[in-house]
């Protein structure tokens, strides 16, 4: 039984995945020597060394077309890109190579590579440090996309990740780095595409990701004790694969949905579970999917407004009184 | 008649270099035919004109070794073995064609003959030549990495940073620049603030500064040789600027009219590396009827796989919805 | 009265915006003197010369990163990326800083700044060149995006595009390049956030952008035509800002909502106006919003696969019918 | 005693040094001081140490001059003549920062001043300089653009695309990298393919190979100003690599335990530009009395604005939603 924090999983994971295969190694900035900027890569250095834990140049268009490079030959990259703001330098090997190269090849080339990222808000980093970007790969077919709210999850969801055939984003929030779990066994797997049901409840659905679940699991917790309302949870965990039954299943049960996402409010994976809800839950829905997003500015700095700006717990709460009991 | 009394290459290799260029000359003519009569949809880029530099690596190179080319490369797939059925079928759209037509001129791979697939965004592809470098060097095997690019790409940020990669982990890769003066329709000159725009910043990555004539096959080869070698051994990568010309605009649309008269004439007509490779054949008492004989062999390959390949079906519209994913398929939700 | 194709229209709309203002200034690659890949920049050079039409390296993170410094002194550039695909190679400038830096600035830094690029599939280009990235841009907060169906648009967006003060993301339609239209007048002005009525029809909305607009609007024909069907077509134009009055509007006369778009399924601007219709006009909808998008997949290349990708007249035809007459 | 009887640079101006100097070192210690307190959250990045660099440039730039820096940028902004309160604000989330807290520490902006920004992702600011320094060239104004960077920065494709502009269209900027021997925690050394990461890569874009010690003041000064000259006569691009160091960690949360003892103290005891520089002035005969006045002006003037910024308010949250558009606002639809 050990108590883990969000940061240890995901060098746990990482370590776990490297003893087991000798395909994997790891690649990033300051990732080996220093343990990485958040350190979440602690230890990799010292246990596998220079050749499996490399310390990269400030060019992450050569670490991820390394990576991807390596992994058309079956090696198992995992390539840390540091804030997932940074995506947005190498995007073009994302979404233009990573993504569609195994479509183009009519399947000759697979590419078995997990990019690793530190995402989402919480930290006054400012506009350009602290996006959540899931939806910038939810949009591009071929990538699968994970967000791991908690330790455990990091843990069965990066096994997953690395032992998937496919590319995958990992989503790692910061703010949920410092949090912890009791584990008693760490060697984790949870398949893709299986959402978490943090809350149950028959009122309403809510459907949320990384720290966007975690709050929303809070605020259930509050509906049920102060307001008497039971929230049913969903972390999807994955985006891509969705696991859309479970979504069907218990909108078709409480016929109240809200998605809580920190993208900004335009094309956020919100906007996408919105719609299919009203596609394939229309009838059994008693009134229209509430949507809870940042509002659609560039993240601010300062303490207040940033907390501001992020969905908070009591504006979760706030929105599904208004929802079940009626403006 | 020439002295080759010292001769390096010898004439084994000389007529691998002769049938390879003469392969992908006439397959480039080819498709510029079936282009013609609207066979060829979509876009095509030929390298007509520069086969002396994929044909050189093609014939120095072995089997197991990664090539990267980019959009103009089906010369460079053809050189490493590929079926001309599989390459013209592809820009046919055709279920022969290498990737059953999924993806097109501009992305032709072949796994199997190490043709690491065809990369259309410019620079993209030299950081992921990088990682099958990378993945030889950390499995400790010999396979050499190669990667093509155009004079233009020196000017995209990934080139950069590739070739720093690539020396500071000394992988194994050999660079090959293919200067043939022009991005699509500008002068590299009037963009480029060195002359030679790989090979000036060869020192840049502390690589050595090599110029090459990239239309003398016999040149290019000592050069690829040479540059292989050096990867293979483990000494780290090369990068490799081959003067070029090509012969047709830059893609199917392009008639060119941006270039001086004379210059293309004196490329054409003074610099063709396959009309200058015959001579020197023959110069080195190379037989004629030798000569012609692979010429007429290329020319029927080249017309009996025109022939299955415009008879191959057109590829199933289901194909549309495999190989998102490993598992063949497309969907994202249960 | 002239005839005009749309790529016509691009160089005359920039055109007449250079003569207009001397801030105005053209930079990209191959566009002055090759007149652009698309041949939509012909005669630019020409008329303005080197100082204001500037042939680029191929460095599009340099391209935007000149065009955005030299707006931030108050010049208008207009800058072209060649294929909205390599959007990807600069995406930080345009996400990261373009987008951002008004913001981080508190308003000091003003970026008028219209990027403009050919869109879309149709062409059979292959999964790197063919991509509808309209919602690149729309889920990023900062920038405006506009789509222009027809020659007309082109000239009136593109005229207001270059007054706006904001950055302008300007996607043209490969397949409308040569499409045609009759003009009497040449200077045009059409404002953002107005969407255009493409056809009159109470049955239906049918919601389209550039190509897809077009298509919406045969389709339109035809229900009429054969199948009797009244489906009222708009054409949004801008994404950014986004005509919801006339959305809603609409929705509420018809109670039935399609949305048309390019993009891949996931996260296309499809779901954000489909959840914004389910919010705003839930009471008054008599089915769920139906979505037509490009299937969750890279574009092949071969004529008959990408034929069958891109959404066609038949399948909206098709679906409407299924819609209004039920399955 | 030093000869200065062939003096370039004369007391003003390096009176001017010292006390620019001494205000970017006292600001920046102040602002470790309120991150102890508490009163600055998320991340700050201290120059301590590199106080030559921007101050050399900050005493020889005009005013209309632009300049660009990244999240390293309090004592470049500062260099410009900002206000102490205005940075310290920012820092801190108040109303009286340079942004209102909208921006934070890593983006401080004061166009007023010619700060066109602070930026956080690496190597994007050298492109959006080329485009003030555009912007003069097209209005044939004189305004100076210049840019500064660190080491790390120079291996990110933008530097690449970013000095080839600059040079193949002349454009009046000058570019400082500021190599303090590591990117955040790993030695420029390890990652990078050449000993000096921009001087041995001036080549690559035909600029002069230019190393400078960053922490002499002079020698930075005189540097600064014949760069600063040559863009601002028409003679286009500079690329200066100062070999400085940082005393702290890379950022508020960086011990900086990855660096070796002996190399940091002597940097600090042996090679920081103030106590060197106020050495010099000594030497160089300038009054005790002088020197320690303006200590003590700066002093006072950064606990004023100490003070000031501490009791500036909180800003509104309905700041959140102003700004995104020139109309003010944030709207995206009607
Ligand atoms: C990032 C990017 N920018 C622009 C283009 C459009 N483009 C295709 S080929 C080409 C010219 C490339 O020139 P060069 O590298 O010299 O290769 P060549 O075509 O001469 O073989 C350009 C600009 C692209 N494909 N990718
Ligand atoms: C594109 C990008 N990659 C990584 C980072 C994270 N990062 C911030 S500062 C830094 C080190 C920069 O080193 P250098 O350029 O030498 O500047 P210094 O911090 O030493 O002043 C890194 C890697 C970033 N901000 N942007
Ligand atoms: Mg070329
Ligand atoms: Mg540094």
């Amino acid at each position: 039984m050990a108590q883990l924090t969000y940061r240890e999983s995901v060098s746990l994971a990482i370590a776990q995945a490297m003893r087991k295969d000798p395909k994997v190694f790891f690649i990033g900035e300051d990732v080996g020597a220093a343990g990485g900027v958040f350190k979440a890569t602690v230890g990799l250095l010292e246990e596998f060394g220079k050749d499996r834990v490399m310390d990269a140049p400030i060019s992450e268009q050569a670490i991820l077309g390394a990576a991807m490079g390596a992994a058309m030959t079956g090696l198992r990259p995992i390539a840390e890109i540091m804030f997932s703001d940074f995506l947005a330098v190498c995007w073009d090997i994302v979404a233009n190579q990573i993504a569609k190269t195994r479509y183009m090849s009519d399947g000759q080339i697979t590419i078995p590579l997990v990019i690793r990222t530190a995402n989402g808000g919480g930290s006054k980093f400012g506009a350009q440090h602290s996006q959540s970007l899931e939806n910038w790969s939810m949009m591009i077919p071929g990538l699968k996309v994970v967000a791991p709210s908690s330790p455990a999850d990091v843990l069965g969801l990066m096994n997953t990740a690395v032992n998937d055939p496919d590319p995958v984003i990992f989503y790692e929030h910061k703010s949920l780095y410092a949090s912890k779990q009791e584990l008693d066994n760490t060697d984790l797997s949870i398949p893709f595409g299986q959402a978490n049901i943090l809350h149950e409840g028959s009122d309403i659905t809510i459907i949320g990701l990384a720290l966007m679940a975690q709050r929303s699991k809070k605020a259930a917790e509050i509906l049920k004790e102060k307001h008497d309302i039971n929230a049913k949870v969903l972390d999807l965990r994955t985006l891509v694969p969705l696991d859309l039954q479970t979504i069907k299943k218990s909108i078709n049960e409480t016929g109240f949905a809200m998605t809580v996402e920190e993208n900004p409010r335009l094309c956020g994976w919100g906007a996408e579970i919105s719609s299919l809800i009203t596609e394939h839950c229309f009838s059994n829905l008693k009134g229209p999917v509430t949507r809870i997003t940042t509002p659609h500015v560039p993240l601010p700095s300062a303490d207040i407004l940033e907390d501001n700006t992020i969905p908070s717990v009591d504006l979760i709460v706030n929105e599904v009184i208004k929802k079940i009991k009626g403006e | 008649m020439v002295d080759i009394s010292n001769d390096d290459i010898g004439e084994i290799n000389r007529l691998k270099l002769w049938e390879m260029m003469l392969k992908l000359r006439l397959v480039e003519k080819k498709a510029y035919d079936l282009f013609l009569q609207n066979l060829i949809k979509g876009t095509s880029h030929l390298a007509l004109g520069q086969e002396a530099i994929a044909g050189a690596f093609g014939v120095a190179l072995q089997e197991g070794d990664y090539t990267f080319c980019t959009y103009r490369g089906h010369a460079h797939t053809l050189a490493r073995g590929s079926s001309i059925e599989g390459v013209l079928g592809e820009l046919m759209g055709r279920q022969c064609g290498l990737m059953k037509g999924k993806g097109g001129s501009m992305h032709l791979t072949d796994v199997d003959k190490g043709v690491m697939g065809s990369y259309a965004i410019i620079g993209a592809h030299l950081t992921i030549a990088n990682g099958t470098a990378l993945a030889s060097k950390y499995n400790k095997t010999k396979e050499v990495s190669v990667c093509f690019f155009g004079d233009g790409t020196t000017n995209i940020g990934a080139f950069h940073e590739a070739l720093n990669m690539a020396k500071i982990w000394d992988l194994p890769i050999v660079f090959v620049c293919e200067n043939n003066l022009y991005m699509e329709y500008t002068a590299i000159s009037d963009v480029t603030a060195v002359e030679h725009p790989a090979a000036d910043r060869a020192s840049a990555y502390s690589l050595e500064k090599i110029i090459v004539d990239g239309n003398d096959a016999d040149e290019m080869f000592r050069t690829a040789q040479a540059a292989i070698q050096k990867a293979r051994e483990g000494n780290g990568p090369s990068l490799i600027e081959a003067k070029t010309y090509r012969h047709s605009g830059h893609s199917r649309a392009d008639p060119g009219k941006y270039r001086p008269d004379e210059e293309v004439k004196d490329w054409l007509e003074n610099k063709d590396p396959i009309t200058n490779y015959r001579k020197r054949l023959l110069d080195y008492n190379i037989d004629e009827k030798v000569i012609s004989d692979i010429e007429n062999k290329i020319k029927q390959e080249v017309e009996e796989a025109t022939e299955i390949s415009k008879s191959s079906p057109i590829p199933d519209t289901k194909e549309i919805f495999t190989d998102v994913w490993a598992d063949g398929g497309y969907e994202w939700h249960n």
